[in-house]
């Protein structure tokens, strides 16, 4: 079998190899944010009665009288020192915010991703079973209608009916009931945390939060989740191995389950991944939305006040959660396709 | 896959009723695109502040906004405009990603590899937020919202007609063409690309209904198109703000129309790869 | 045919595609007794497969058998429920395909489907399956069976792919095997292994066996019966002695006739039947000849067919529809080769003529001195010499890799050399780098024709487009009416029928798809024309109509060729001159009578002995001789599976 | 829990608190707002009852860390008493906390030394620690909003001993550690802080400062930032929050009409929304062209689809000689298309001009359907506006930099006098002169009228200031927008005040 050794050879390389690609990111935003128009330190300078010798202080501080290259030798110098400079907006180290934020954000995208999982891969399944059928035409209408509604749309129509009309739903301002004590910060999921310190009804109002936000991303990846799943698993159900397998008479629940669907679930895990770290990158809507204190919006908040830093900081996060992401389906495909060699 | 005869087609449409829901609507939301002018019972600019925020009624079928313009002459003129940024974003892309990926995949060595870096990189970005990022710093006019859409669409098409172009660039009959006196770009041009198009075809009938709803998006952050131009996206952000107040009519109609025609693309992409390519279905 | 282990009895099966409705079999009747291998031998599309996955209930949910029976031990299996199907298959009739690697489930251990199969019909432990995992995989004569039991199919050759499927077919003991072209995509030694241990097991277990290929030497060593099938039916079955050296049914006779052996000549391949391949005459009566073409359309293609005949009468086809109807009859009329498949003796007397033709001319048309080609650190030309004199064909041979193609694109100005200098006509041809040669003015004069004929042709280009590209891009035509004039003249020399230039590759037989390649090739009017294995991917009966349309052609057009090939008997019978090649060197070149005749190099030889040839008379014998194989066969089956049909048993 | 939900007040806000150094550059209005909770000043205004909600009263100034002050007849000299008041953690306040507080302000690179410098606060010289309970301030001029000035949240009293502990030689102001920390004696301590989240502040049980030395209702505050407006407004409505002041204009009148929420709504009586040329960038050079287009605009339009007439208008006032010097106030601007085109046409524009309009992302829900009603109000004249809208950042860059030519903004003055409003809107270089006017007469008015201590001729100075603004018109007014403070019914005591924020310790729950 593949030794550990090697997957750690791999993942090695392939971090390695990334780095080009994160300078390049770094490099871009940076420079991206310099041709934004706006000026942070007027902005931030703008409180009553600030002046010129404010403002030029300010830009001092931040140090925006410099040469841009000599702005993008310092930032470069500080990324590689692990400073991500501090935020405006919040008045915090960036590192700290994202810190802070992540979890958030990682944790509405990891419900959402699973939720949609769950629905999509038994709809794409189905589908699959009976081609053309009307199971096949009505969940691919179903999944696209997912895809129709614009997100913020869907999340304020969500809350809405489920918190205003209905009141089933918690209110919808965070991760956690204010008046609910949150759990010691161990992992910063609170879904984990409150597991781990025992208190199920804590874990509840976190998991209640976490519905309608997750449902509103997840609507959105439904469908192309459940449309390759459904295309792969045709591919494999029509596949020669599988015909051997019915050849040599095996049971349906062995056909459809051990050999089709796993062997379908290959490219559905690297569409998946892809699909999960863009699902990071764009749930800034739903975060507004809900309110959840993730990257998302503060990479909002950050962009449109012109504070360089907690967006630089966002997207640099982003890239890195990319090639994070890339890297773990790589080392999850080498283990779940034994045709890749790991070497 | 090249050619597609009647009877196929008639066949794709036979066999899945959607397709012709799909097909029909997108060829009526593309006629009430072209025609807008002139099916407008009002001037969609036209305010009347004086009847503003009117429930439906039947002199405004749909009500009336913020600002007592007609919603129904809104909806109706947004059509163009949104079709318009739809196709303009996605045909740049499009053309921009073939032909890119394609003297890519063709070419391949050096150039093929740094171009693959810098589609990376782009890759890493949070594309929405670089979306964002684009029209802010260029400034919220209709150019650049579909400059930011196709741009940030760009890596996809890039990759996609590279791997579709290297997979062919091999093939008998380019060697062929090559043997019958063509020169690498005509090769490219004319024979590479055109028979990549149907499966980019499927991508950007797909696509169109993406650039809608990502226009919305920005619209919602206040980085859409410029008032006072009827936009749905634009529409439905305003209209969500009062969806609290009970005024439905505002975010329900236009919310809708922006709705079915991302719908009808959808499902028009699944008919054009049934179409196109009746064993690859997916 | 009471008794019969399975009976098929007149078997209806259709596939509803997204055009129509195909007929894939139309009253199939065949019966495999017990301990009895039955071949089943027929050309591409003729229904083979589909009779095996109609009898294993494996069709594709298009398929439907519409009428007829499939009895299986005396028990009416055609419309057995899914489970009880579940308990036939695996445990009493069992099935193996065609592409081995891709027929086992790449993601699991071979040793593990395996006991998957043993475990779907017999209640036993994992480790009791995984024992009896091990016993199979010794008894399908796998080295180092213990360590293949954990490996992945991709780290299995596809000879051991092959002998693991069967193995998991013969895992709960059936009494039938159906084993569909279990050898194709093999190399000639692993072929013979693996067939030899099917009727290895077979005989031990007296386990009946149908047996589809359509190698006619595999059919006639290993089976005792052998059915044809052409079109969705069973034209004939016998014995394959009587069947080979007696064909009755004139399909059969053609089928056996176009199988080339040792001796064969070109102009033996075919009878009759080619003859009508030509288009003559009125449309109409022209498509409804295509019937009984050499290259009969498979039965789907047929229908569309139709469907474009009432195109052309509409005349909506794009295809200068007018025009062209004239020009049929005008074509008809003065064709200046009405008949030309050669049947008579004055071709034959032209042959050989050909064959004895000295060498021509002082100067040599292509002259490649010393050329090599190096991809990275790999070689796969290493210093190449030769010559091609006008007129002249030249067979280039050797095993797969060995270097064939690299040639030809590097002669064809496709592909730069490393090293080595080519003259083409004096000129040194090289000075011009690939990428730019197509503005050379020698370009129109070297022509090549691609080893995959359907990979060849632009998808988006009718017939009709790909003939006229190098006619418009190299001889600058283009005026409408000389265009159609040159195509309809190239299309007529190759005998592509004219009515199928409006047609897209998709729409084109594989020999048909040939034509339109050689018919591209020679529109320039080339001095030479590299064939890179131009019949690779055919049929044996299409085969032998190109074969016959290259003598023809290189007669009329003073053509030199380059033919590229790894068939030896092809090249020795196309060919003035052979080449062999090994790893990019070339161990021998000669005349092709005297290099046939008398291989001096042993490399050569080897490649001589490992062509599986077909020799009737000679195939039966070794039957008849052989002994019986391996792994402790303790019965004689070999006796009771020859149904003895009064033949020299 | 329900006895700790009934004890705490849950306020909801569309924006960040970003620190808990008010005078931290960058720090938003919220911060402000929570600020006056945690630290207390030395002085703070008082306030009144104005139709029946209570307002600031910025003519009253009351002790709160003074327990009383003394200004000198020549108004040179300030004297305060301290309290007895304990810092947060417990050691007692001393005027040197709060001479080293005041140096700090006036010193240190932050909001609060440009702030106190408009109340002649300048330099360190000017406090003196008179004894451990006595603190004086002197003043170069009698500058009439130097008391007012040391109310603003941008005079906190720091408690020094422990903000000096924290201080570095880079920072010697300890400004990096007071941004996530307190050191005050405020009512409020802060339980927890999550910047652009939440802030959770516990009552000051020791604090005195309060009217009648009462402790505030609340023991626990909790300020949620919700970006949504809608969002805000459901919470509201559902009981589940108390108090919300940003919600949309548009959602009050269906909010207000289902009756189960009280609103407090007084227009922002410091504060202005209005249009402004560029004075120095044609064609906006040109007063003709000024005054067409405020003959142009469609006020009342604009007034009932942009705020829902909710807000004071400041247009369509009908006399033609100043009435008093209060500024902001409705000024005589209406429509006249009629006017307005002559008026073009003797600027030269008879045949049209083209010009571009901005307004920001951030209130667009106001300003875009006011700038979509101008478009075609102007059009009527032969102008052609186009609509930009720019991100917040981006536009307050291009308004500092004064690259705008015709915008909206809306402002507020924390110390609302007229003489204040002219300088800081309409003089010098400072960002806030929107319409970069700069006139001698206002120049001149504005320094005599700020140490002008007899009030007749402070009046008439502001009149001519009004008078002379009227005839250049740099920029229109339109309308005090109101301030709409949506809370739950039980709740009582909301204040409106000058930074326009909720202060906690007003509020009470019936
Ligand atoms: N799934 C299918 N759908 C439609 N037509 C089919 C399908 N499978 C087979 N056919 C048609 O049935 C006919 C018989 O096919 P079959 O595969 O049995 O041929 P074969 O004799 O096995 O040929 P080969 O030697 O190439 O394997 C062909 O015309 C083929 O086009
Ligand atoms: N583009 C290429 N890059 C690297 N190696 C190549 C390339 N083309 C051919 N080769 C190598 O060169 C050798 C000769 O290849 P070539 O295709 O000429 O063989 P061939 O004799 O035509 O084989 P076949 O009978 O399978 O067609 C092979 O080892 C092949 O792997
Ligand atoms: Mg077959
Ligand atoms: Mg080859």
């Amino acid at each position: 079998m593949r030794s550990a050794r090697a997957i750690i050879i791999r993942v090695g390389e392939r971090l390695l190899s990334s780095l080009p690609a994160l300078l390049g990111v770094l490099v871009v935003t940076f420079v991206l944010m310099r041709v934004l128009p706006g000026d942070p330190a007027v902005f931030f300078a703008s409180g009553p009665n600030a002046g010129q010798a404010e403002i030029d202080n300010l830009r001092q501080r931040m140090g925006l009288d410099q040469p841009l290259f000599v702005q993008l030798m310092h930032y470069l110098r500080d990324v590689g020192t692990g400073n991500l400079g501090n935020s405006l907006t919040t008045g915090q180290p960036v590192l700290t915010d994202l810190r802070q934020r992540l979890p958030a954000s990682l944790e509405l995208t990891f419900t959402a991703f699973t939720l949609a999982v769950i629905i999509a891969i038994p709809l794409g399944i189905a589908a699959a079973m009976r081609p053309n059928s009307l199971i096949d035409h009505g969940v691919r209408f179903v999944c696209t209608l997912g895809v129709c509604v614009p997100t913020f749309v869907s999340g304020l129509i969500l809350i809405f009916v489920f918190y205003y009309i209905l009141g089933v739903a918690p209110d919808p301002t965070g991760r956690l009931d204010i008046f609910v004590s949150a759990p010691p910060s161990v992992t910063s999921f609170m879904l984990v945390d409150f597991l781990i310190a025992g208190d199920l009804e804590g874990w509840m109002a976190a998991a209640k939060q976490l519905i309608l936000p997750s449902a509103t991303m997840a609507l959105f990846v439904i469908a192309p989740l459940a449309r390759i799943t459904r295309a792969s698993m045709l591919g494999v159900l029509s596949s020669d191995f599988v015909r051997t397998a019915r050849a040599v008479g095996l049971s349906s629940v062995k056909i459809n389950i051990v050999y089709a669907l796993r062997n379908a679930m290959l490219p559905v895990l690297t569409i998946a991944g892809i699909m999960f770290s863009t699902m990071l990158g764009a749930n800034v809507l739903v975060e507004k939305v809900f309110s959840w204190p993730g990257v998302g919006s503060y990479a909002l908040d950050a962009l449109l006040s012109s504070d360089y830093a907690p967006v630089q900081g966002f997207v640099l996060l982003m890239a890195c959660i990319f090639v994070i992401i890339n890297l773990v389906i790589d080392v999850l495909y080498g283990i779940a396709d034994p045709r890749i060699s790991v070497a | 896959m090249s050619v597609i005869t009647l009877k196929h087609v008639r066949w794709v449409v036979a066999s899945n009723p959607l397709t012709l829901v799909a097909a029909s609507g997108a060829i009526i939301i593309a006629l009430i695109g072209v025609l807008a002018p002139w099916i407008t019972p009002q001037d969609p600019l036209a305010t009347d502040v004086a009847n503003a925020m009117q429930p439906p009624t039947t002199a405004h079928w749909f009500g009336t906004d913020q600002l007592g313009r007609d919603i129904f002459s809104r909806v109706v003129a947004a059509t163009r405009i949104d079709l318009a940024i739809a196709l303009s974003a996605v045909s740049l892309s499009f053309v921009l990603g073939a032909v890119i990926g394609g003297v890519c995949g063709y070419v391949g060595g050096r150039l093929d590899r740094v171009v693959g870096r810098v589609v990376d990189v782009l890759m890493a970005f949070p594309l929405f937020v670089l979306a964002m990022a684009m029209v802010a710093a260029l400034g919220n006019r209709v150019e650049n919202v579909i400059l930011a859409t196709a741009f940030i669409n760009l890596p996809f098409y890039i990759r996609f007609a590279r791997a579709e172009v290297n997979v062919r660039r091999d093939s008998g009959w380019v060697e062929a063409a090559r043997a019958g006196g063509e020169n690498d770009l005509s090769i490219i041009l004319f024979f590479l690309l055109p028979n990549i198009l149907p499966a980019m075809a499927v991508q950007v009938s797909l696509n169109l209904g993406w650039a809608i709803l990502n226009a919305a998006g920005l619209s919602f952050i206040g980085l859409g198109v410029q008032a006072p131009t009827a936009e749905w996206g634009i529409m439905v952000a305003e209209g969500a703000r009062f969806i609290t107040s009970g005024k439905w009519w505002l975010v329900a109609f236009p919310g809708a129309a922006l709705m079915l025609s991302v719908l009808f693309f959808n499902l028009l992409g699944d008919a054009l790869r049934d179409i196109l390519d009746p064993r690859m279905r997916t | 045919m009471t008794g019969a282990l399975l009976s098929i009895e007149d078997l209806h099966v259709s596939f509803a595609t997204r055009r129509n409705t195909v007929d894939a079999l139309r009253g199939v009747t065949l019966a495999v007794n017990p301990g009895e291998t039955l071949g089943v031998v027929g050309e591409s599309g003729s229904g083979k497969s589909v009779t095996a996955l109609a009898a294993m209930h494996l069709l594709d949910r298009a398929g439907r058998v519409s009428s007829g029976r499939i009895v299986f031990q005396g028990e009416d299996i055609t419309h057995l429920s899914a489970s009880a199907l579940r308990a036939v298959r695996g445990s009493r009739m069992s099935m193996i395909f065609q592409n081995p690697r891709a027929a086992l489930n790449p993601i699991r251990t071979v040793g593990l489907q395996i006991a998957d199969a043993i475990r779907a019909h017999r209640r036993v432990s994992q480790a009791a399956a995984t024992e009896r995992a091990l016993d199979l995989l010794r008894l399908v004569l796998i080295r180092d069976p213990e360590t293949r039991l954990n490996a992945y199919p991709h780290e299995l050759s596809g000879g051991m792919c092959q002998r693991v499927i069967i193995a998991m077919a013969i895992a709960c003991e059936p009494d039938l095997l159906i084993a569909d072209e279990p050898t194709t995509g093999l190399d000639v030694s692993t072929q013979k292994a693996i067939m030899d241990l099917i009727a290895g097991i077979a005989a031990e277990r007296a386990m009946g066996v149908i047996f589809i290929t359509h190698d006619l030497g595999l059919a006639a060593k290993y089976c005792g019966r052998v059915v044809v099938m052409k079109d969705g039916r069973v034209v004939e079955q016998a014995a394959p002695n009587k069947l080979f050296n007696a064909p009755r049914d004139p399909y059969t006779q053609r089928l056996v006739a176009a199988s080339p052996t040792k001796v064969s000549r070109i102009e033996d391949l075919v009878v009759e039947e080619g003859v009508a391949t030509l288009s003559r005459g009125p449309v109409f009566e022209q498509a409804a000849a295509r019937r009984s073409a050499v290259v009969p359309l498979p039965v789907g293609e047929r229908v569309r067919v139709r469907g474009l005949r009432r195109l052309w009468s509409d005349g909506r086809t794009s295809i200068r529809a007018a025009q062209a109807g004239e020009r049929y009859n005008t074509i008809g009329a003065s064709a200046p080769h009405p008949n030309p498949l050669p049947n008579g003796e004055r071709e034959r007397a032209e042959f050989g003529a050909i064959s004895a033709r000295p060498t021509y001319g002082s100067s040599p048309l292509l002259r490649v001195t010393g050329l090599t080609k190096r991809f990275g650190a790999s070689t796969a030309v290493d210093g190449v010499s030769f010559a091609i004199n006008a007129g002249e064909s030249v067979g280039l041979v050797g095993e797969s890799g060995s270097g064939k193609s690299t040639i030809s694109r590097i002669v064809c100005r496709l592909l730069d050399q490393t090293e080595g200098e080519i003259r083409f006509d004096g000129t040194a041809i090289d000075a011009e780098p690939a990428r730019t040669f197509n503005r050379s003015a020698l370009r129109k004069d070297i022509q090549i024709v691609f080893q995959d004929a359907h990979d060849s042709l632009n998808p988006r280009f009718s017939a009709f487009d790909c003939i006229a590209h190098p006619l418009r891009k190299l001889m600058g035509i283009r005026g409408r009416a000389v265009l159609t004039e040159r195509v309809f003249d190239c299309a007529r020399r190759v005998g592509l029928p004219l009515e199928l230039l409006d047609r897209f590759p998709h729409q084109l037989s594989g020999g048909q798809k040939a034509r339109v390649g050689i018919a591209r090739g020679i529109a320039t009017g080339p001095r030479l024309l590299v064939l890179d294995e131009p019949t690779a991917a055919l049929d044996v009966s299409v085969q032998a109509v190109i074969l016959q349309l290259l003598v023809r052609l290189r007669q009329e057009e003073n053509l030199s060729y380059l033919f590229v090939s790894h068939d030896l008997n092809v090249v020795r019978m196309l060919c003035d001159r052979t080449i062999v090649l090994r790893n990019g060197r070339i161990v021998e070149q000669g005349r092709s009578s005297d290099l046939f005749a008398n291989p001096a190099d042993p490399y050569t030889r080897d490649l001589l002995a490992a062509i599986p040839e077909f020799n009737p008379t000679a195939a039966v014998e070794a039957k008849v001789a052989e002994p019986a194989i391996a792994l402790g066969a303790k019965r004689q089956p070999r006796a009771r599976q020859v149904p003895s049909p009064g033949g020299e048993g | 829990q329900a006895q700790t939900r009934a004890e705490t007040l849950r306020q909801l806000t569309g924006n960040n608190i970003n620190t808990l150094d008010p005078s931290m550059p960058g720090a938003t209005r919220e911060a402000f707002g929570v600020s006056t909770s945690t630290y207390d000043r030395l002085v703070a205004f008082d306030r009144k009852l104005e139709n029946g909600v209570w307002v600031f009263d910025r003519t009253k100034i009351r002790g709160e860390l003074a327990e009383s002050y003394q200004v000198s007849a020549d108004g040179l000299t300030i004297t305060f008493k301290l309290r007895d008041a304990k810092w947060h953690d417990g050691s007692p306040v001393t005027a040197d906390d709060v001479k080293w507080s005041l140096d700090r302000a006036v010193s240190a690179k932050s909001l609060s030394a440009g702030q106190l410098g408009t109340g002649s606060l300048t330099k360190p010289e000017q406090f003196k620690v008179v004894d451990a309970k006595t603190f004086e301030v002197s003043l170069p001029k009698p500058d009439r909003l130097a008391l007012a000035n040391l109310a603003t949240p941008l005079a906190p009293i720091i408690n020094s001993k422990l903000a000096k502990k924290h201080a570095t030689a880079e920072d010697a102001w300890a400004q990096e550690w007071m941004k996530t920390n307190t050191a005050g004696s405020g009512a409020y301590v802060i339980e927890s802080f999550k910047p652009g989240e939440q802030i959770i502040l516990r009552r000051n049980e020791n604090w005195t400062g309060g009217r009648e030395g009462r402790l505030p209702y609340f023991k626990r505050i909790i300020e949620q930032t919700i970006p949504e407006a809608a969002t805000r407004a459901n919470l509201i409505e559902k009981g589940d929050a108390d108090i919300a002041i940003d919600l949309q204009a548009g959602d009050l009148p269906a909010l207000q009409s289902r009756g189960k929420v009280k609103v407090d709504s007084t227009p922002q009586s410091n504060g202005f929304t209005m249009i402004a040329f560029n004075t120095r960038m044609p064609p906006f050079d040109n007063i003709k062209v000024r005054q067409a287009v405020a003959a142009a605009l469609p006020y009342e339009a604009m007034f009932s689809a942009a705020i829902f007439k909710r807000g004071l208008p400041m247009f369509g006032a009908s006399w033609s000689e100043v009435p008093n010097g209060t500024f902001p106030q409705p000024m005589p601007v209406k429509t006249d298309l009629e006017k307005a085109k002559r008026l073009l046409a003797e600027a030269g524009h008879g045949n049209g001009l083209k010009t571009t309009f901005t307004i920001n992302v951030g209130s667009a829900a106001i300003t875009e359907p006011m700038a979509v009603l101008m478009k075609e109000a102007l059009a009527k004249v032969g102008i052609d506006m186009e609509i930009q809208k720019l991100p917040d950042a981006q536009m307050s860059t291009a308004v500092a930099e004064k690259k705008l030519a015709f915008f909206t903004e809306g402002s507020s003055a924390w110390l609302p006098t007229t003489d204040y409003f002219f300088r800081t809107f309409f003089s010098g270089e400072q960002r806030w002169n929107y319409s970069s006017w700069n006139n001698s007469t206002i120049a001149d008015l504005t320094t005599q009228a700020r140490y002008e201590l007899d009030p007749e001729k402070y009046e008439e100075m502001s009149k001519r200031m009004i008078e002379e603004y009227l005839k250049e018109l740099p920029l229109i007014m339109l309308w005090q927008a109101n301030q709409d403070a949506v809370m739950t019914p039980k709740l009582d005591g909301y204040t409106y005040w000058f930074h326009r924020q909720v202060d906690f310790r007003d509020l009470a729950r019936r």
